[in-house]
């Protein structure tokens, strides 16, 4: 399995699996609500992203996993509506708080709960962990410890496909928290003179760990730095799953028709802490408890079912089929194989290919 | 012969009481802050959430959010606040929630808090402290367990701690806090829960003085940050097999207090360097070379032997990360086949 | 001379010569063209920076001094005018284009062009040269060969006056360029979140070196970055010496009483080539033309001379006063001694004063 | 006995002509770009402008805007962009103006570029070249003459090249393009106008070798950089006193190939170590730990001497540049010293 995704390597990032395929409809994408096969695939996208965190706390406070976890639930919305509104050879760039994204862009669960869990058949042999998770074959230019790190990189991928004339976006994921920081806007504002493909999608969960939004910018909404930058910027309810896709689609259709980025902000909540050291003393009990009522996940399925469009059955069965699938996840990752310190120098270098020198 | 040097600050007053590391930092950030208005600290969480690694705490209720300031995550432009504030009269310390985040402010570090003074001609000084945690050993990967101090040490303008112990990691700030010139204070992850008994008071201790932890006579071991309480429990080890080593702990990196280095190397004859940083142009190939730039390269019975981190980034899985860095039974392995090794 | 420089730095930075006093009527800084006094004051700043880099061209040209220069002439109303609007205490940070900054915050000539000379007399005991120069006592934080670098060090002075509760304002200078490093976005969202007395003064002149701020940004003017940092940003003629300060006025005045930072543009043009290696293959003959055409002395003399405020002798007394100046003060630098190779090491490390200590 | 060894690459074909240091780079920028259509060029002021330095002169107008990309001034971004293009399949060449502006693209550098392919286990990797010119010489003081190789050599997944000859600068620069890795490619700012002769044709100088530039049995010189020809003139004064020098160059600072030092060490008994940047912690500190950690120190006859930039910032007056780093007559006296010292 490694081997293939090593091989396919020496041009470009590997496009070995195609797990990713959002329906379409009239050549753009569906929306989740727009038919019964698309809320259902969105539906369970977003309980594989539920399900397969909650088993990582689980493995974490029972000793069996280590490190440090960022976890995303409550979030899942932002993840599984704008990877929906992506195509087929379109990529992201993700973050520490990544696991959504790469499940949304449809990584396979039990390669990514190896590589939590350590194993040499984690999508990164191990080497990487929660922090820098990525399917490269699904898109996903990588997790990223750093924050804002992604942002600079997305605007470099999103230059090589203009530049090769590719028809091909750019998501790039990131917090409220990372637009602080200079890389955001040294990344935006070379996204913004290049008229780069990119979708700037900032996660608005209120805090940077445990910094109030509130206080770390002077302006009510993320969205308007996007002015500094002469890109639009919008910002949507992140946990309607709808409105997020609504938002990325335009912005993927803008990016992709050479319109240039665009930044969204999903405002949305994590329920857990920031990560395992979090004691929640910057928020309230209360605000916790309203944010949970506003739970992305329940709110798509009343919708869904509300409207006719799902039953009943159809949710329980999403949900449990993902409950299964992750299940079965964490049962392959554990039986997988270590990483090996014997090879720990393997991967400093890539080795020279001779076939592919430039000449 | 084995005599366990106490590593004494200068003066004790009053009582000796055991606490964490992180408690000790804290309670020289408390006195620093009491005992002048200029002092105060700012980062990224350091307030109500305490900090990263809780060292701040609860200081924030004690001093106020003015000056246990939380900041935006935007290491640039608070190590840049902080030049300026300590340009302006106030002694700032900083902190940067790990070390590797230092990259985001480099700029600020290195071409601004090191070389104002001298590119002034001495008219105004940078009196600030950044303090940050390095090291590995907690599962986080590449991106958040690096060991930068050789970076830092290159740097002239800057000085650089690396306490490795509880009872001095508090004089060492005081000092630190004290001192007109920009400080960069590294602080190990793994030493955090430590602990070990601080003298009461205030006491400083001064930078720029190598500590000999230990003295024996068949090996010296240099060893920095968490490698020295390992290297101290391998000298243990080793002296069960009749293995008597030195360890010698340099604190302040730069600048280097090379004289109990040396003495110790010509006593001994043979040289294990121990650090957990990569071993390619780190800290330790400045020791081996400042022993073989003396006379005391003529005292040598044996190369000297680095045991560095290999040169990799830092990996994830627990067993890739201990088999990364140098650990107990590692530098036993190497101190007894230095000690033995044919002259 | 440098020992009550260094003695008087143990607290804070040195205000041993209070050469800096701006005119002041009814409390507030008087706007250039408001009396006599004032406009041949500023009219002869204006002349001192245009003769003192002439100065400097020529030594240049002549071989007498080395390293590299990067002249303001062109741009002296911007110097002039935010200065002026500053208060004895204030402070300033200056960048690599900083002879002006420097000379209208009341340095010495001689010092100054000693400093270039690599005298020890010069400010900076000819350790820093042209792109490190500063008169610390005039509350000049230091010139800067870093884009942008002083930005965020502008924002921790203010932080500083901020927390002891003191009147005191930072006028931080950069270019259109430093707009685009991170540096600039990071300070100014310090200063608007901690609502800091600082004046963020932007010389645009329309290059970053060879680029142009048509392609460098994605907005017309750089003052539409203040939305981003909810601040005030406003676009002068940065030729107009008057408007200039009156912009800068408003903004210190705003900055002293608690209203915090504003970003402040003004249009120049720089018409000496970015440093000793430009070649102008960026820029058209007519643009340089069209430019000096609007030489922001000549306006202020017209203006002032038109209204009868100066006679043509008053102006051509503060021109003359300038050039004697300029003259003097390279004669004095010339016949400094020069900097020691011998007492290299003694300023790497400030002596740690045992009076000075934090008990 | 002395052999003067030309410093040959690979294979040569045609005719060698002669031009200076900056336009062997330049060629090597035009042939990769004509070569391959992934080889793109972005930095500040690299169009119209022809670079800082004139390295990239007139490959605008050859190759156009979009590939002679010229960016804001944003150090950061930019080398992030090129990270980004290199994930996506391209193989970008960034220049920073002045090394020392790294400092504001570290995170990228280091956190980024350099640990991608390990941290994704090897499922990607970053081939790009960062270009940017070291030293001091200029009169452009401290934050504009840094020498920083020792930084980018302590970090693994970096590739640092320093080339010191016209000859080899554009074989080694076209290494450095093919390379799947990140590479770090250090051009001095005093060879920019210096003379030499280029192979014609597009030969490879491979990464990875030291060069033996000269031997003598009496001393071992190991330089890099500017000083590599500052000691070959040196060890031709010596020579006229009877002295001769080996003068080794690592040329590519990590992966370092260690041998050809510490041969020449044994068989000259004597080393000295020159490098402009400070010495504390340097990359010659390493070289000097390399010795002393093989059984080359059992040859040596004398301490290692290092001959290094003192520990300072770069100050702006001409004499002080000069005193501050190691001139000709430094490294002659040095020499002499050395050779002359008794065993
Ligand atoms: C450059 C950098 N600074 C600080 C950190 C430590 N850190 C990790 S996540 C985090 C908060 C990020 O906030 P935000 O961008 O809003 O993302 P969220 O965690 O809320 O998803 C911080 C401060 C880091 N990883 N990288
Ligand atoms: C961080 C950094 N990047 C690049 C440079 C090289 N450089 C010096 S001045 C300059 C142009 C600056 O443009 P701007 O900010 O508009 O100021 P101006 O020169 O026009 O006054 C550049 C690119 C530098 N000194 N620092
Ligand atoms: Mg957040
Ligand atoms: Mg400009």
């Amino acid at each position: 399995m490694l081997s293939v995704v090593t091989n396919v390597q020496t041009r470009e990032f590997a496009i070995t699996a195609i797990a990713h395929q959002p329906p379409v409809h009239d050549g753009r994408p569906a929306a989740p609500s727009s038919d019964a096969a698309t809320a259902r695939a969105s539906l369970s996208t977003m309980w594989k992203i539920r399900r397969f965190e909650e088993a990582v706390d689980d493995l974490f406070a029972r000793g069996l996993m280590h490190g440090t976890m960022h976890l995303s639930i409550g979030q899942e919305a932002s993840a599984t509506g704008v990877c929906l509104a992506l195509r087929e050879r379109d990529a992201i760039t993700s973050t520490h708080r990544g696991h959504g994204h790469c499940i949304a862009q449809g990584a396979d669960l039990t390669r990514m709960m190896a590589e939590l869990l350590a194993k040499e058949t984690g999508y990164c042999r191990g080497r990487g962990g929660s922090m820098h998770i990525a399917d490269v074959a699904t898109g996903n230019l990588g997790a990223n410890g750093i924050v804002g790190g992604g942002i600079p990189i997305a605007a470099g991928a999103a230059l090589a496909y203009k530049m090769r004339g590719e028809d091909r976006v750019v998501a790039s994921f990131f917090g409220d928290g990372a637009t602080n920081e200079g890389a955001f806007h040294e990344g935006l504002n070379l996204a913004a003179i290049w008229d780069l493909p990119v979708v700037f999608v900032c996660e608005n969960n209120k805090y940077g760990m445990s910094f109030s939004t509130e206080f770390s910018m002077a302006v009510p909404h993320v969205a308007d730095r996007a002015a500094a930058y002469g890109m639009p910027g919008v910002t949507v309810d992140g946990n309607d799953l709808d409105a997020v896709h609504a938002a990325a689609a335009e912005a993927v259709d803008r990016a992709r028709n050479g319109g240039g980025p665009t930044l969204i902000e999903a405002e949305t909540y994590r329920w857990k802490g920031h990560s395992k050291s979090d004691k929640n003393l910057y928020r309230t009990r209360e605000e916790i408890a309203e944010w949970r009522e506003r739970d992305p996940i329940v709110a798509f399925e009343s919708k869904v079912t509300g409207s006719g469009l799902l039953t009943d059955a159809d949710v329980a069965a999403a949900r449990e089929e993902a409950t299964d699938a992750v299940k079965a996840a964490v049962r392959e990752a554990i039986a997988g194989t270590d990483a090996d310190p014997g090879d720990l120098l393997d991967a400093v270098f890539a080795p020279v290919d001779p076939q592919d020198v430039t000449r | 012969m084995t005599a366990t040097l106490p590593a004494a600050p200068a003066a004790v007053e009053g009582d000796v009481r055991e606490m964490t590391y992180s408690e000790a930092v804290r309670e020289a950030l408390a006195e620093a802050m009491s005992a002048d208005d200029r002092v105060f600290m700012l980062g990224e969480d350091v307030g109500v959430y305490g900090g990263a690694f809780g060292v701040s705490g609860d200081l924030v209720h004690r001093f106020g959010k003015e000056r246990v300031r939380d900041t935006p995550i935007s290491e640039l432009g608070i190590v840049g606040a902080a030049v300026g504030a300590a340009l302006a009269g106030m002694r700032p310390i900083v902190e940067i929630q790990f070390s590797d985040f230092t990259c985001q402010a480099m700029d600020q570090i290195v071409n601004q808090a090191a070389k104002i003074h001298f590119m002034l001609g001495g008219a105004v000084s940078v009196p600030m402290v950044l303090r940050t945690p390095l090291g590995s050993g907690t599962g986080a990967a590449a991106q958040h367990s690096q060991s930068l101090e050789a970076w830092f040490a290159h740097v002239p303008g800057l000085k650089v701690v690396m306490p490795s112990t509880v009872s001095e990691v508090k004089g060492l700030l005081l000092a630190a806090i004290d001192d007109p010139n920009p400080v960069v204070f590294l602080e190990h992850k793994l030493l955090y829960r430590t602990k070990g008994h601080v003298p009461a008071g205030s006491a400083r201790v001064p930078l720029g003085r190598s500590v000999v932890r230990r003295e024996g006579a068949d090996l010296t071991i240099v060893a920095t940050g968490v490698m020295v309480s390992r290297s101290l429990e391998a000298a243990a080890r080793l002296a069960e097999e009749g293995i008597e080593a030195t360890v010698v702990d340099p604190v302040t990196l730069t600048p280097l207090d090379e004289g109990p280095i040396l003495d110790a190397v010509r006593r001994t004859g043979r040289v294990l360097l121990v650090q957990e940083a990569p071993g390619h142009v780190g800290y330790m190939s400045e020791i081996a070379a400042r022993i073989a730039g003396s006379s005391a390269l003529y005292s040598l019975e044996a190369p000297i032997k680095r045991l560095c981190g290999l040169d990799a980034p830092m990996p994830y899985a627990p067993a890739l990360e201990r088999a990364m860095v140098p650990q107990l039974d590692d530098v036993v392995v190497a101190g007894r086949a230095l000690a033995t090794q044919e002259a």
